[in-house]
């Protein structure tokens, strides 16, 4: 299964990131742009915000553009000018946050100029960032990928996306493991992914949707949840963060990437988007959605688990 | 540190027979912060409610349980009693340890062990409870009225007789609706007008009534009690204070063969005019479409003729502000078409019945026109195509109506009765004419409706097909009927001079606009929901607003007037009192906390929640956060559950409450 | 016919007959609050001894015998007028269609029909040909149903104006036709289809 | 006339969260009809269903409960228009991830018990407490709270060994 | 017409139109040549089963027209359809198979094969009326059939059922008569556009089709009208070669030619008898197109 990926279009999207961040700087119409740069280690990338039509260069896109950069625009925002249109180069994935910000009036879409990636895969978050990108590296969400080529953006580069390798979808692989099994086993599972947890919360801060000022779980009247790093606290952590984030997640699975003890979070998300596609036929990200799948009702909505 | 007091009731027997009633109060004594815990046989009674407040004052208590029957039967009680003993009423908590655990369980010691518990998790619970004030709104004790139909004039009349002031607002250039229109009324055949225009006389005579004809609502901002309303007042080119209605203007245009909506475009007015003799007010309007003056810049006869100079074609659309307390929407109906509606729309007309496009295939209303003695035959029943009098006669029933086919699957529950009431007229007016009228089932329950519509087959002859028809058209000067009668099992035609069709009551058309404006919900006919479909039938669910007649769903005159007559009263128990006031169970929103999602918003059904920025000295904004109006608020406190930083709280069930019970399990 | 007497009860309202005639049709039975409009607007009303409506009635009822024991079936010309007008959605021409279908295998149907005969060698051909034949399904069909003349007069002249084929093209991928007849035959052997 | 209480060896900590309309009156009913059921349940009294955060049925598991029930008015009754219409979607999404990470969901019930079943709610409450008696008690939370941090760690023989030689 | 081949359809003519309507096949490929639209017949296209078919065995309905579609998917373009009752049964088909997963599964096990039913079916009169438009229709018209007055009868299926074809309003259609009014004839409103004429019944219950096809025929000759113009081969058969045959039974005369919407829109656009193939038809139109100086 190390089938590689073909991200030869990768360089052709980076000449047009930078060629066009050098118009739109020129000419006025943002006064910063969101991308990725290179890093000082081998092959990786990092996130930097280009005020400078000079420094457009810097930008680029490679299989380490991991990070979402969606979240440089709400709650990182210091480092962004407060006035003006930013520009922002999205992948599909991240495009999708910035819908459900935009639905949960967090974002404007006037404020915002959109470059979308066309996307061939990002590099898992287990493996260095100089590795080719196969059917083993790449990461996770991107074998169940449906939104390569991002709609709807300002700009997008005219590149003819290759055809992909048929990849079997992970997530759906594993959520159909998990769901086979019985309650137990899964408890036992999730025991052991959640007795890992540090609480060190880097879930939470790099997740585009936990943009509360404060979180229910660091209040203490009442103390909601547990605070401590300790499994009753982990384990309740866990589930109100998979509940909040439920209708709302669409999957950039930044929480998964940046957690230290790789406890399998996007799968929580990844199965409560299951459960509500299924539910309501609803999926987040695909458009700005006055309301979300538990913010509106219908008066026919299932209700065969209620005697 | 609280000082509580717990007051375990025996009711009697009720309770004590199987809790032991002194063990929970001396076990919950025990508890943190109970200061006092005593039992006494009946709390509700004089001498009990007199023990509690002796207790609070001489015990200094700050919290106060009383363990006895359900809070449903006499939280009121107890809180007013603790309110007398200078306490806020909402520090004060009941468990109910009567219909949840005396009367349910027959064990003693259980019973007992769970009486502790209920009392322990409610002694929890009054800890953090917060002093609540009384929430008072003042009211302003003025009303709109909108729609100066039957339902409008009746609301109107109703309040303005009880000495508040009324603002009446109606969309055309006189009130009087759909009703002026009608020529008889069923049950009883009395001539709709002679029962109509006195009211409308009445209305425009009234001291406190204030009309405005030809204007419609533009904004409705604020909430119970304090709502602004601005009325765009549409330009009459007549000045209504000078104009004494005398009519030479109308007499004189040289525009004479505009179609009168009135009369159902069959009769022909001037471009000045009253719709209709009787119409109130009797001052014309212009209507500037089909003027010439308007047109082409020349004519003015009107104007030239007008004694008093009334007619003023520079006047000018006027936006009024109106401040009112409590708003009656009685908007009243429009009637489906049969022509070919728009692609993709909800509803649809009727290809078969030749898309309105025959002539003498004319719906009810139309028949009301022809059949009134006003009309514009002089009630004279003649075909609109070439004047002659049909002598076959059919109308069909249901059309549009109980058709999800056609997009409405309501029954428009008037038109069996009026179909009836159509047949008798005919038969009345054409001697030697034969009705047939088509029809699924006729519902006729009402106070002597049924005999009405027994008298029309009976003793007026009309003949009934159970049955419905399939195709209309035209051949030669007549129109072929294809129905069927399912009771014989067989094909029916009838080669008919005329067809009447008993087309579906719709609402207003705009209703949903208006609704949106006024920020109340609309079925997915836009006919407005009323709060409660059973208990609170003319009220909105946004606080303030009240519903009468047609605009919530079909309804015949009798059941229109007592629906008018009810929202007057609800409006008037609003004036009442100078204040409003409301339990404070409301919900609040911590601003420091709220990022501006927005969730609450989404979800509240009353539409309570508001926008509001936040700014700093210089101006700046700085963030925009959710706002609950506690006018407004019902205290459901579905925002907080969707919160997901809980930045919004329901006072009397906040989360530290709950929890507190849920951890003293 | 002598009408005989309804009895109702659970037992004689054939409930699950409804219910595979309703999935056939993909309509819905209950739905008619029976307005007779069908039966307005059919054109072969006449020639049925229950009409349209009567046949959604005795569905409504459970009573299919009833219905498959008549020719009202096998008058309806397809024509869809019913469920064109029809208020409620209610797909009667599908229900028609269920109804022929089921009445194959059920006890007491009228069978002796021309319509069905027809029908019969129409598909007849569609296995043999793969297209229609019409000189040989007219031709057989006459043959079959015993009327040697009928039509007599036009055959001749449709042979001059071109319109009978003596001959005809025969599909190349006549297997795959026969194919398709068989699996269906062998779904519903295995009950996979109604 | 007092029957003598079956004994039995477990009894259930049962817990429902209740809108004050419906059920909690339909509670009452069930009171003033006399009507009798097990005592384990401990009700909580909410304005409607629609205050009811999913955070408080993890509450309820993690003080202890063996069984969560969550009852309101049916659809289309409830007081505040649309309250039971957003718990019902609240509550399908939260039983799913309760489902997910491993709760049996035999513990936590649903219900619409209106102001006119009592019949209803003793029913519901009945079955609930039946079936999680014959469940037994509700370990998983209970467990999770005994345990100290890093439990998964600790298991480990190279822990386990430097522990020791503390 | 100067410009290349625009418009490519895939044709599927139906039986009739190899048989009894051959003159229907025969002036539709040569309007269409004329007007610069492809026509490539999709090749060894079976029988959809017509009525007969989904009369009693709905699904083996089902399995043919999607066998029909999956073949039609192998060529470029829309699915052209001459036939009213194809046409109605390649819709309702690609309908019923979108709506119930049922049948869809049931129907990829008869043709062991997934279904292609994406691709779009469209009546000739679409064509013409849509896809081509009456303004570059009537620029191609060179000898407009003025003072021609022609009934055009749509029969039952060529616009139902509702939720299926979306050729025009199901009750009150005027394709047809924009079509033939674009290309100079006038038309005459009557009663009975839509009426069935019984074709199911053809060969089992002749009676039956012959007082049907009476009443339209006598609506069609009280509006006035001179000629029929049809678009389906069923209608086609019972109009016209069973119209002596009621004069007979009823004891009446219409002597009204009846034409198919290709032959008129083809004489139109200066095609010959022959190729229009009129010498096919039972009731002979020669007397009539002399007479309004057509031919």
């Amino acid at each position: 299964m190390t089938e590689p990926i073909d991200t030869s279009i990768y360089s052709a999207v980076t000449a047009a990131i930078q060629t066009e961040a050098q118009r739109i700087l020129a000419a006025g119409l943002v006064t910063a742009i969101v991308g990725y740069a290179a890093s000082r280690r081998n092959g990786s990338t990092q996130p930097i915000i280009v005020t400078d039509a000079a420094a457009a260069e810097k930008l680029i896109f490679t299989p380490a553009s991991v990070n979402n950069l969606a979240l440089y625009l709400t709650k990182a925002k210091k480092e962004i000018p407060k006035k003006g249109k930013i520009g922002i180069v999205v992948k599909g994935c991240d495009l999708k946050a910035i819908v459900g910000l935009m639905g949960e009036a967090q974002l404007k879409r006037n404020d915002l100029y959109l470059i979308g990636v066309p996307c061939a895969g990002v590099l898992a978050s287990t493996v260095q960032p100089s590795t080719a990108l196969t059917a083993d590296t790449i990461a996770s969400k991107c074998t169940e990928c449906d939104a390569r080529l991002p709609s709807d953006c300002d700009y997008v580069p005219n590149v003819q996306l290759p055809t992909q390798p048929q990849l079997a979808g992970k997530y759906a692989v594993e959520i159909a493991r998990l769901e086979a099994l019985t309650p137990a086993e899964r408890w036992a599972y999730w025991k052991e992914q959640f007795a890992k947890c540090i609480k060190c919360y880097a879930c939470r801060q790099v997740c585009p949707f936990c943009f509360c000022e404060q979180c229910l779980c660091d209040r203490n009247k009442p103390q909601m949840v547990d605070t401590t790093p300790r499994p009753a606290g982990n384990t309740a952590w866990h589930i109100v963060r998979a509940m909040h984030l439920a209708g709302r997640c669409a999957g950039c699975a930044e929480c998964e990437r940046v957690c230290p003890m790789d406890i399998p979070l996007n799968l929580l998300n990844r199965k409560m988007a299951k459960e509500l596609k299924e539910l309501y036929d609803y999926e987040a990200g695909f458009e700005v959605n006055d309301k979300g799948p538990l913010t509106t009702y219908t008066d026919k909505d299932d209700q065969s688990f209620i005697k | 540190m609280s000082r509580i007091g717990v007051f375990i009731c025996h009711c009697g027997e009720n309770i004590s027979r199987t809790v032991d009633v002194e063990r929970v109060a001396q076990q919950v004594g025990k508890m943190p912060g109970v200061a006092f815990s005593t039992d006494y046989k009946y709390m509700c009674s004089d001498p009990g409610q007199n023990l509690l407040k002796k207790a609070i004052q001489e015990q200094n208590l700050t919290h106060v349980v009383v363990a006895a029957c359900s809070p449903r039967m006499h939280e009121k009680t107890f809180r007013k009693a603790v309110e007398a003993a200078g306490l806020n009423p909402f520090l004060c908590e009941m468990a109910n340890i009567r219909e949840h655990c005396s009367w349910v369980h027959e064990n003693r010691e259980e019973a007992t062990v769970k009486a502790t518990e209920i009392v322990g998790m409610m002694v929890e619970r009054v800890k953090k409870n917060r002093v609540l004030p009384t929430i008072t709104v003042p009211v302003t004790k003025r009303s709109l009225v909108i729609g100066g139909g039957i339902a409008g004039i009746q609301a109107a009349l109703d309040i303005a007789d009880c000495g508040h002031e009324v603002i009446l607002v109606e969309r055309e250039p006189s009130i009087g609706g759909h009703m002026a229109q009608l020529s008889e009324t069923f049950p009883t055949l009395d001539c709709s007008q002679c029962i109509m225009t006195p009211k409308m006389v009445d209305v425009a005579n009234h001291p406190n009534i204030k009309l405005y004809t030809y204007s419609e609502i533009e904004l409705v901002e604020g909430y119970i009690g304090n709502f602004q309303v601005t009325i765009k007042k549409r330009a009459r080119s007549v000045d209504e204070d000078k104009c004494t209605g005398c009519g030479v203007c109308m007499t004189k245009c040289p525009q004479k063969k505009i179609p009168n909506k009135f009369d159902q475009n069959i009769g022909m007015r001037t471009a000045i005019y009253i719709p209709f003799p009787q119409a109130v007010p009797n001052t014309p309007v212009i209507d500037r479409e089909n003027c010439t003056m308007f047109k082409t810049g020349k004519c003015g006869v009107c104007q030239k003729v007008c004694g008093p100079g009334a007619v003023d074609f520079e006047q000018q659309d006027q936006l009024i502000i109106e401040a009112v307390g409590a708003i009656v929407v009685a908007t009243g109906f429009d009637l489906y078409t049969i022509d070919e509606k728009p692609k993709g729309s909800l509803i649809k007309g009727y290809g078969e019945f030749g898309h309105g496009k025959i002539p003498d295939v004319i719906d009810g209303m139309t028949f009301e026109r022809l059949a009134s003695a006003s009309g514009p035959t002089g009630g004279k029943i003649l075909r609109p195509s070439d004047g002659k009098e049909p002598k076959q006669i059919v109308f069909i029933q249901c059309i549009g109506s109980r058709a999800r086919e056609k997009g409405i699957s309501y029954c428009s529950k008037v038109c069996c009765m009026y179909t009836a009431k159509h047949t008798m007229l005919y038969h009345h007016k054409v001697h030697d004419g034969q009705a047939y009228v088509f029809f699924m089932d006729a519902r006729t329950p009402g106070k002597s409706y049924d005999e009405f519509w027994r008298r029309s087959i009976e003793e007026e002859e009309a003949v009934y097909i159970r049955g419905m028809v399939s195709r209309l058209y035209q051949k030669g000067d007549k129109i072929i009927v294809r129905g069927s009668d399912i009771a014989v099992g067989v094909q029916v035609e009838i080669e008919a001079d005329m067809v009447v069709l008993a087309t579906a009551i719709q609402p207003q058309k705009g209703a949903d606009t208006l609704a949106q404006k006024l920020g109340i919900s609309y079925d997915k006919y836009n006919f407005y929901s009323e709060a409660h479909a059973k208990l609170r039938p003319v009220e909105c669910a946004t606080a303030g607003i009240y519903l009468a007649g047609a605009c919530q769903g079909p309804k015949d005159i009798p059941e229109t007037v007592s629906q008018a007559s009810a929202a007057a009263a609800k409006v008037m128990t609003l004036f009442s009192k100078d204040l409003l006031e409301r339990e404070p169970i409301v919900a609040r929103v911590k601003e420091s906390g709220c990022v501006g999602c927005f969730a609450c918003k989404k979800v509240c059904a009353y539409g309570a929640v508001e926008e509001k920025e936040i700014r700093d000295r210089q101006g700046n904004l700085i963030k925009t956060v959710a706002f609950v109006n506690p006018g407004v608020c019902a205290g459901c406190g579905t925002c907080q559950a969707t919160c997901p930083s809980k930045s919004v709280e329901l006072d009397g069930y906040t989360d530290e409450q709950i929890v507190a019970m849920i951890e003293s399990l | 016919m002598k009408k005989k007497k309804m009895i109702i009860s659970q037992e004689t309202m054939d409930v699950d007959f409804v219910r595979k005639v309703e999935a056939l049709s993909g309509t819905s039975v209950r739905r008619c609050f029976q307005c007779g409009k069908c039966s307005a607007g059919c054109p072969m009303a006449t020639f049925m001894e229950h009409p349209p409506n009567r046949v959604v009635r005795l569905l409504q009822l459970g009573q299919w015998q009833r219905i498959l024991a008549g020719r009202s079936i096998w008058y309806c010309a397809s024509c869809e007028t019913c469920s064109t007008r029809c208020p409620n959605k209610v797909h009667l021409a599908s229900i028609m269609d269920a109804l022929r279908k089921l009445s194959w295998d059920a006890e007491g149907a009228s069978k002796e029909s021309y319509v069905q005969l027809a029908n019969k060698l129409f598909l007849q051909n569609i296995r043999t040909y793969g297209r229609q034949y019409e000189m040989r399904l007219a031709a057989v069909f006459n043959v079959k149903s015993g009327q040697f003349l009928k039509d007599l007069m036009l055959g001749p002249k449709l042979l001059a104006k071109g319109k009978l084929k003596m001959f005809h093209r025969k599909n190349k991928n006549l297997s795959e036709i026969e194919k398709i007849f068989s699996r269906i035959e062998e779904m519903r052997k295995k009950g996979e289809a109604l | 006339m007092h029957p003598e209480k079956q004994t039995h060896d477990f009894e259930p900590k049962i817990i429902a969260f209740v809108c004050t309309w419906c059920t909690y009156a339909g509670a009452d009913l069930a009171g003033t009809s006399r009507m009798q059921y097990p005592a384990n349940v401990r009700v909580l009294k909410f304005p409607c269903t629609g205050r009811i955060d999913p955070v408080f049925i993890l509450k309820a598991f993690q003080q202890g409960a063996d069984g969560v029930l969550v009852s309101g008015c049916h659809p289309g009754d409830c007081h505040y228009i649309a309250g039971n219409f957003h718990a019902r979607r609240r509550f399908a999404a939260f039983r799913k991830l309760l489902e997910f990470v491993g709760v049996d969901l035999n513990r936590l019930q649903f219900s619409w018990v209106s102001a006119a079943e009592g019949g209803k709610w003793v029913e519901v409450v009945t079955d609930l407490t039946e079936k999680v008696r014959a469940m037994g008690p509700m370990t998983e939370f209970k467990e999770l709270a005994m345990e100290e941090q890093w439990s998964g760690a600790i298991n480990t023989p190279e822990l386990k060994e430097a522990y020791s030689q503390i | 017409m100067t410009r290349p081949n625009i418009m490519e359809y895939s044709y599927y003519p139906g039986c009739s139109l190899h048989a009894s309507a051959g003159e229907y096949d025969l002036s539709t490929r040569e309007l269409f040549k004329k007007l610069a639209i492809g026509l490539t017949e999709i090749p060894d296209w079976f029988c959809c089963g017509a009525t007969p078919a989904h009369n009693v065995d709905e699904l083996l309905s089902l399995s043919l027209c999607a066998k029909n579609l999956e073949l039609a998917d192998k060529i470029e373009g829309d699915v052209a359809v001459a036939c009213a009752a194809c046409f109605s049964r390649l819709k309702t088909t690609q309908h019923v198979l979108g709506e119930s997963d049922v049948k869809r599964k049931q129907v990829e096990k008869a043709l062991d094969a997934p279904l292609k039913l994406d691709g779009k079916v469209k009546h000739l009169l679409e064509i013409l009326a849509k896809d081509l438009g009456l303004e570059r229709l009537a620029a191609a018209v060179n000898k407009p059939l003025t003072g021609l007055k022609v009934a055009c009868y749509y029969g039952c299926l060529l616009t139902r059922p509702t939720d299926v074809p979306d050729l025009d309003c199901v009750e009150a259609p005027t394709i047809m008569e924009r079509v033939i009014e674009a290309v100079g004839a006038e038309t005459v409103p009557w009663t009975h556009r839509l009426e069935c004429c019984g074709a199911n019944f053809t060969l089992s219950r002749p009676g039956v089709v012959l007082q049907l096809t009476h009443e339209i025929l006598d609506s069609a000759k009280a509006a006035g009208a001179d000629c029929i113009m049809v678009g389906c081969p069923l209608c086609h058969g019972n109009l016209d070669i069973r119209q002596k045959e009621i004069e007979k039974v009823y004891q009446t005369d219409y002597n009204l030619p009846v034409f198919y919407l290709t032959q008129l829109v083809g004489l139109s656009v200066g095609l010959g008898s022959k190729k229009l193939g009129l010498d096919a038809m039972i009731v002979n139109p020669t007397p009539l197109l002399k007479e309004k100086k057509l031919l």
